[in-house]
């Protein structure tokens, strides 16, 4: 409604290989506020996932790209440079996979696959023609008289991405697509969508609320929390430098140990943990500053166990002493909970011939742990993030 | 193309609100329907509280005309009606249940059911006069039934209960009232995914079991039509209990021809403030019934796969 | 999901002793609600098969049938064509004009029911505080026919201070079949998914596009019942009509006003009856035939 | 769930009223819409359109009418409950629509007092003269109106002294013209179980004027029953429902000549037509000549306001009198036992239109009824009582026992 009074960065327009920008959509439902002020582009061919616990707004941001929800405010939408916030779903160039599924029971499998032709006049051969294409592309061909309900969950999965993919569209759309599917198929389907992805060159926005979905497909993850960006890179990014306790939790860090930062130094923090100063490569937003709360975040499989007796004092290293806890078995490895003076840690044992009863510290290499801000809030200034890149 | 089309957005959106056209229209038939149907018949409701004669009604506020509903043997009429309308409905649903799951789900033969169906159909076109007068000629005195007692010895006296009773009236009701019970069961039986009860049949529920905890409440949406299509226009029904009873048992509807045959429009309006009352208290009761699945807006709001 | 839950509790039911009347239900032979129901259609349609009888007797008010005759027959069909080319007929049981105006009702009010079934069933279910909603729709069930319809008159007429007329009528049969189409349509439209509605919109659908190719279709059982309860209701009502009327006569209300007379109207009614009988019942058939036979969806 | 719940309903209070204003302009339209149905209906002024209630009505067959007056005769036939007649008149404007109105006496005190219809002028109608005097003074068709006074209001279409068919030979009672008492519908053991009467205020009346006549209880005018008569009235009636007396409580024409027919009772308050409609099958039915008292009603005809402007009022004034004439007279009273204000004309005119002989035995009949039934006191009934509703109320209460 009042789309004049934000200005629009025009900086950011006409970059050829971003195909979708979204600048400072904000949108509430009655007063909740799904979505603060969010910006976020796309490049093209890009394997985009937005990430995050449910009620973050990812789904919230995918359907604003859709056209399916309209922002109480936004800057700007533009899909392939085409500005398009006052077009209507049916108008934009992305389609949706929908988690439900959402295929029209009253269809056969050809005719939902066909529908987008349809409702754009295509003519009946060459609908059918390229719906069979499509349906190729997902190994569902022999299935096109079928009616939906003779479908399995996967099958029916894939004519949604079928019947999607049908129309060309600039950008696909996938609102947790394997959200029904059961475990098996899920790893299968996660494996053919990043083939199809491959193959069509296409921009896919993907929203999941897994951790491990996402850093298995995408070439980049924006994580979400409570309307807004927290942080946003390469999966490595996410995974190895957390931006703020939030992520590192998000992300599956098993260990976050809260302290005061002591001292910084080239990019190095050290923080001070009850008696023990733990030290590690800063990758919080912003500077780290003395005295500030700050975060341990360290992985259970980098933590390594030292028998009684052993010296662990080389440099680089953190170590702390500590006594056997809990062991739990699961089959490939086993979770050992390890006591120290500062709160129990969790610990990933590989290899069986480790004697976890007697032990003398556990410990882990400086550039192993990540040491980020305590902070549990969303990382300040998501927009500005967005316009620098 | 974009920028016009943004531009007739924008007038079209200035002048109305950013809503779906489902939105729009409901809207739009809610407050026709509120203004021109609710309100005048909640002004019926007010008007009982008035005095005159005929259509002249002058506004002195008053309870006289419930006094006089119920001086005139309001009370037994009411509790009459509904017991009568009430005990035949339950009837229906108990019969009509299994027949309307039947017919949705287990008659194999399409002739059959196409014949059924039209079997459910035509006595809605029929005057429900002609149907009920018949009754009289079978079990009057001289009627069928009295002949073939007395013939065969069982009575020596022709008996008198078959017409004019409430044995009639409960009769009469019954074969009238089916089809209403019947079609919105099937309605929502038919809608239920046969995938589902081959399922809980695969995982060994017995017949009953499925019934209970798979079709009825999936069905729960036609139990509940069929219950309001078939208990409210046997409230109103003014022929079955003339025919059938000879006035001799009166129900409601009646009472009102009566009232509104004399132009006492205020008592007639006082009856159907009482009705309304009845009705309502009916929706709470099969609320309160519907609770364990979330009331009756819910069961139909609700319940989806 | 369900079915897991099911089948647990099904070890535990094998292990208890049922209740008697659980017993009962599982060891009723299969027929048992078969029989019953169609009992209670032979209980429907022994009067129309016994008046179909009497309606080609010569005394059929003794309920004996005996000395066949058509004169009855006569009297139905001939007093119309008579008043149409100005002769005089013995009789002045003339059917045919408001059996004419009420096809024509029922198929004005069928039609505002499928419409207004449309507007609201598919909506008022994702309708947030849809309570006092429902309960506004469902009114006219509420109070009862007649006085319904004086009411409606008296707003109207002595508050609006319009005439009545054909549309009075229309408006009457249209209130009191709506709430029916209304739970009919919400009995399917409770279940529609709009997620689908998007999806049609995500892959281009216009707006006349989602809806004819996608709600339509499914909602067809809903608004076939909305129509069909509209014909039936609005065919055979009665109470709202008699004060919407304004000098216009429905069959049910021409057959009301008969009944004053100090003649015998039976015999017409039941030859009326018959007619109307035979004709429905090829007319329903093949309305069926057209909604449920096609089979897809209804046979399996 | 999250997403769909969101689609739909969005209403602000704004956006509400924009709704709302846009509904009222459609609620409103129908009063805009007034203006184009209010125009008078285009009439040709040599058709007379009748409203008539169904027993008066010549079924079918104005052909006599029409060959005799020159007029066309349309016909619209209303249910006689006084309320729904009198809505139609009143509220729904029926002097527009009608020339002639034709309704139960008693009915008109309330289309004076509405000004629906205006005085008759006795002297553009010939056939008025010979009237016979216990008709013409019959109170509902003359009301004075204090000044003027003396107005005559409506003209006589049909009328009849009712009582009630019992079947002489199965009670041992006498045959007419001997005298029966009405005690075997209300009170005799012979008919326990075996009797009937209507289910209105009508039927609660005859009730009070048999307790009356029985010198059962003391009533001031029995033209005009207090609501305190109507209710030991109730009681009485209330008792003998109470000892079985009646078998049912009829509503309309078919249900009393299905009861006579079909064995259902013995002795049956009914219309005069039942019996010989009861007694074509072969039945022994006899219509009372009552010991106590008759039932005395009347249809006439008035004539509405609307008339006087429409410039056919000399069309209607011969159509009144053709009402008076024997045509009408010979025409109902062998088909319904009725007799017309002026049945001393039908006989000269069966016999110039060569009507039969039934017809003359049938005229013959109504003439020696209005000697002997119509001379009796006793009461004429009004449609419209001054306690009406509490008539009525009583007469439900009666039921409701």
């Amino acid at each position: 409604m009042a789309n004049s009074d934000v200005t629009v960065p025009r900086a950011a327009v006409g970059n050829g290989d971003q195909i979708l920008h979204v600048e400072h959509a904000t949108h509430r439902f009655g007063d909740v506020v799904a979505l603060d002020d969010v910006s976020i582009t796309a490049r093209r061919g890009e394997f985009l996932t937005l990430l995050g616990e449910s009620g973050s707004g990812k789904t919230t941001l995918l359907r604003i790209v859709a056209g399916l929800e309209r922002p109480t405010r936004i800057a700007r939408i533009a899909i392939d440079g085409e500005d398009v916030s006052a077009i209507p779903a049916s108008r934009r160039n992305c389609t949706t996979v929908f988690q439900h599924y959402a295929l029209f029971p009253h269809m056969s499998v050809g005719q939902n696959v066909e529908y987008g032709l349809r409702v754009r006049g295509i003519d009946r051969d060459q609908r059918r023609k390229r719906a069979e294409d499509a349906l190729a592309l997902v190994r569902l061909l022999d299935k096109y008289g079928r009616r939906v309900h003779q479908l399995s969950g996967g099958e029916r999965q894939r004519v949604a991405l079928a019947r999607a993919l049908v129309t060309q569209p600039a950008i696909l759309l996938l609102d947790e697509p394997l959200g029904a599917l059961d475990e098996k198929l899920r790893v299968d389907m996660q494996v053919e969508l990043l083939d199809l992805h491959e193959k069509l060159g296409l921009t896919f926005i993907y929203v999941t609320h897994s951790q491990e979905e996402a850093l298995t497909m995408s070439d980049r993850i924006i994580l979400m929390r409570r309307g807004r960006i927290v942080q946003e890179g390469p999966p490595t990014d996410l995974f190895d430098r957390p931006a703020s306790r939030f992520v590192a939790d998000f992300m599956g860090v098993e260990n976050l140990l809260e302290g005061t930062i002591e001292s910084v130094q080239n990019g190095t923090a050290s923080v001070r943990i009850g008696g023990h100063v733990i030290s590690g490569a800063w990758s919080g937003t912003g500077l780290a500053e003395r005295g500030a709360p700050a975060c341990v975040a360290v992985r259970a499989e980098r933590i390594r166990l030292a028998p009684r007796g052993a010296t662990v004092d080389e440099p680089g290293v953190n170590a702390l002493p500590c006594t056997s806890g809990a062991t739990i078995y699961k089959g490939k490895y086993l979770d050992q909970t390890l006591d120290t003076d500062i709160g129990p840690v969790k610990a990933r044992i590989w290899d069986r011939g480790v004697d976890v009863t007697d032990l003398e510290a556990l410990w882990w290499r400086e550039s192993e742990c990540a040491i980020t801000s305590a902070e549990n809030g969303a990382g300040a200034g998501s927009g500005e993030e967005a316009d620098a890149a | 193309m974009a920028a016009t089309l943004t531009a007739n957005d924008d007038v079209m959106r200035r002048l109305l609100p950013r809503l779906p056209a489902g939105v729009w229209s409901l809207s739009g038939f809610t407050v026709v329907w509120f203004g021109g149907i609710v309100i005048p018949l909640l002004a019926i409701i007010l008007v009982s509280f008035f005095q005159g004669r005929g259509i002249r009604i002058n506004l002195d506020p008053t309870f006289l005309q419930y006094e006089r509903f119920f001086s005139y043997g309001g009370s037994d009429l009411l509790a009459r009606s509904v017991r009568i309308a009430a005990t035949i409905t339950f009837i229906e649903l108990m019969i009509a249940f299994p027949f309307a799951l039947w017919l949705a789900k287990g008659c194999k033969n399409n002739m059959v059911r196409l014949l059924t169906f039209t079997a459910l159909t035509v006595p809605f076109f029929l005057s429900p006069a002609a149907r009920v007068i018949v009754w009289r000629s079978v079990f009057g005195i001289n009627g069928v039934v009295n002949q073939a007692l007395l013939a065969t010895g069982a009575v020596d006296e022709p008996v008198t209960w078959l017409i004019f009773s409430e044995f009639a009236v409960h009769f009469g009701f019954l074969g009238a009232f089916f089809p209403t019970m019947v079609w919105p069961i099937f309605l929502s039986i038919s809608l239920i995914d046969n995938d589902f009860l081959e399922a809980s049949n695969d995982l060994g529920a017995n017949r009953f079991r499925t019934l209970v905890h798979v079709i009825f409440p999936l069905a729960l949406p036609g139990v509940v039509a069929g219950i309001v299509f078939t208990f409210i226009p046997m409230l109103g029904d003014t022929v079955v209990a003339q025919h059938m009873g000879g006035n001799n048992v009166l129900m409601l509807s009646a009472q009102v021809q009566s009232l509104i045959g004399v132009s006492n429009f205020l008592v007639a309006a006082a009856l159907a403030a009482v009705v309304l009352g009845i009705m309502l208290a009916f929706q709470v009761l099969l609320w309160a019934a519907l609770k364990p699945v979330g009331g009756l807006n819910e069961v139909f709001a609700n319940l989806r796969r | 999901m369900t079915m897991t839950a099911h089948a647990s509790e099904t070890i535990t039911y094998a292990q208890v002793r049922p209740p008697f009347w659980r017993r009962f239900m599982d060891g009723l032979p299969r027929g048992t609600g078969l029989f019953f129901g169609y009992g209670v259609l032979f209980i429907l349609y022994l009067p129309i098969v016994w008046l179909m009888i009497l309606s080609i007797s010569g005394e059929p008010l003794t309920g004996i049938p005996g000395e066949w005759t058509l004169t009855w027959y006569e009297d139905v069909i001939y007093a119309d064509i008579a008043q149409r080319d100005g002769e005089a007929y013995g009789s002045n049981f003339r059917v045919g004009d408001p059996l004419l105006l009420s096809i024509g009702l029922a198929f004005a009010t069928s039609a505002a029911c499928v419409i207004g079934a449309l507007i609201v069933g598919p909506v008022l279910p994702r309708v947030k505080r849809r309570g006092p909603l429902l309960i506004g729709f469902l009114m006219p069930l509420m109070v009862p026919g007649i006085v319904a319809g004086v009411g409606l008159f008296m707003w109207y007429r002595l508050v609006i201070n319009v005439k009545m007329g054909v549309w009075s009528l229309a408006l009457a049969h249209f209130v009191w079949a709506f709430p029916f189409a209304l739970l009919a349509m919400l009995v399917v439209a409770s279940r529609f998914d709009t997620r689908l509605m998007e999806a049609a919109e995500d892959l281009g659908a216009s707006r006349w596009q989602r809806f004819w190719q996608i709600e339509v279709p499914i909602l067809k059982p809903g608004i076939f019942a909305a129509g069909f309860f509209g014909f039936l209701l609005s065919f055979n009502e009665l109470p709202f009509s008699i004060f919407m009327r304004a000098g216009q006569d429905t069959l049910p209300l021409y057959l009301w006003i008969q009944s004053g007379a100090h003649n015998t109207t039976v015999p017409l009614i039941y030859a009326m009856s018959t007619l109307v009988t035979i004709v429905s019942i090829g007319l329903t058939f093949l309305a069926i035939k057209l909604a449920f036979g096609g089979g897809k969806d209804g046979k399996q | 769930m999250r997403t769909s719940k969101h689609l739909y309903f969005h209403l602000s209070r704004r956006n509400f009223i924009k709704c709302a204003a846009a509904g009222t302009a459609i609620v409103g339209a129908p009063a805009i819409l007034k203006g184009l149905t209010r125009k008078a209906i285009a009439q040709d002024e040599n058709t007379i359109r009748l409203l008539i209630t169904g027993p008066t009505l010549i079924p079918g067959d104005w052909s006599a009418f029409e060959r005799e007056t020159g007029f066309k005769m349309e016909d619209t036939v209303i249910k006689d409950d006084p309320g729904i007649f009198l809505t139609e008149i009143l509220v729904n404007d029926g002097g527009d629509r009608f020339d002639i109105i034709a309704a139960l006496t008693g009915a008109e005190q309330d289309l004076i007092d509405g000004e629906a219809i205006k005085p008759i002028e006795t002297s553009a109608v010939p056939n008025w003269g010979g009237i016979p005097e216990s008709i013409t003074q019959m109170p509902y068709l003359q009301r004075d109106l204090a000044p003027e006074g003396g107005y005559v209001w409506g003209v006589p279409l049909a009328m009849n002294a009712d009582s009630f068919g019992y079947l002489p030979e199965k009670l041992n009672e006498p045959r007419p013209p001997e005298e029966a008492s009405w005690s075997l519908v209300y009170e005799s053991e012979k008919t326990l179980g075996r009797s009937s009467t209507g289910d209105n205020y009508i039927y609660l009346w005859e009730a009070l004027a048999y307790l009356k006549n029985t010198g059962q209880l003391e009533v001031g005018d029995l033209l005009d029953p207090s609501p305190e008569e109507a209710a030991a009235t109730a009681d009485f009636l209330i008792e003998r429902k109470q000892a079985g007396q009646f078998r049912n409580f009829w509503k309309i024409f078919d249900d009393q000549v299905s009861d006579m027919k079909n064995g259902e009772v013995d002795a049956i308050r009914c219309w005069e037509p039942a019996v010989r409609e009861a007694n074509k099958a072969g039945g022994d039915w006899v219509y009372a000549n009552a010991t106590e008292f008759y039932t005395k009603w009347m249809h006439a005809c008035y004539i509405p306001t609307q008339v006087h402007d429409r410039g056919n009022l000399e069309q209607v004034h011969t159509a009144l009198n053709w009402i008076l004439s024997g045509s009408y007279a010979a025409g109902i009273t062998p088909l319904r036992g009725y007799v017309t204000g002026r049945p001393d004309l039908a006989p000269q005119y069966a016999e110039e239109n060569g009507m039969g002989p039934e017809v003359g035995v049938a005229i013959d009949e109504a003439l020696a009824k209005v000697k002997f039934k119509f001379a009796k006191e006793d009461f004429w009934f009004s449609a419209v009582p001054s306690n009406l509703q509490e008539m009525q109320a009583q007469m439900d209460r009666v039921l409701n026992a």
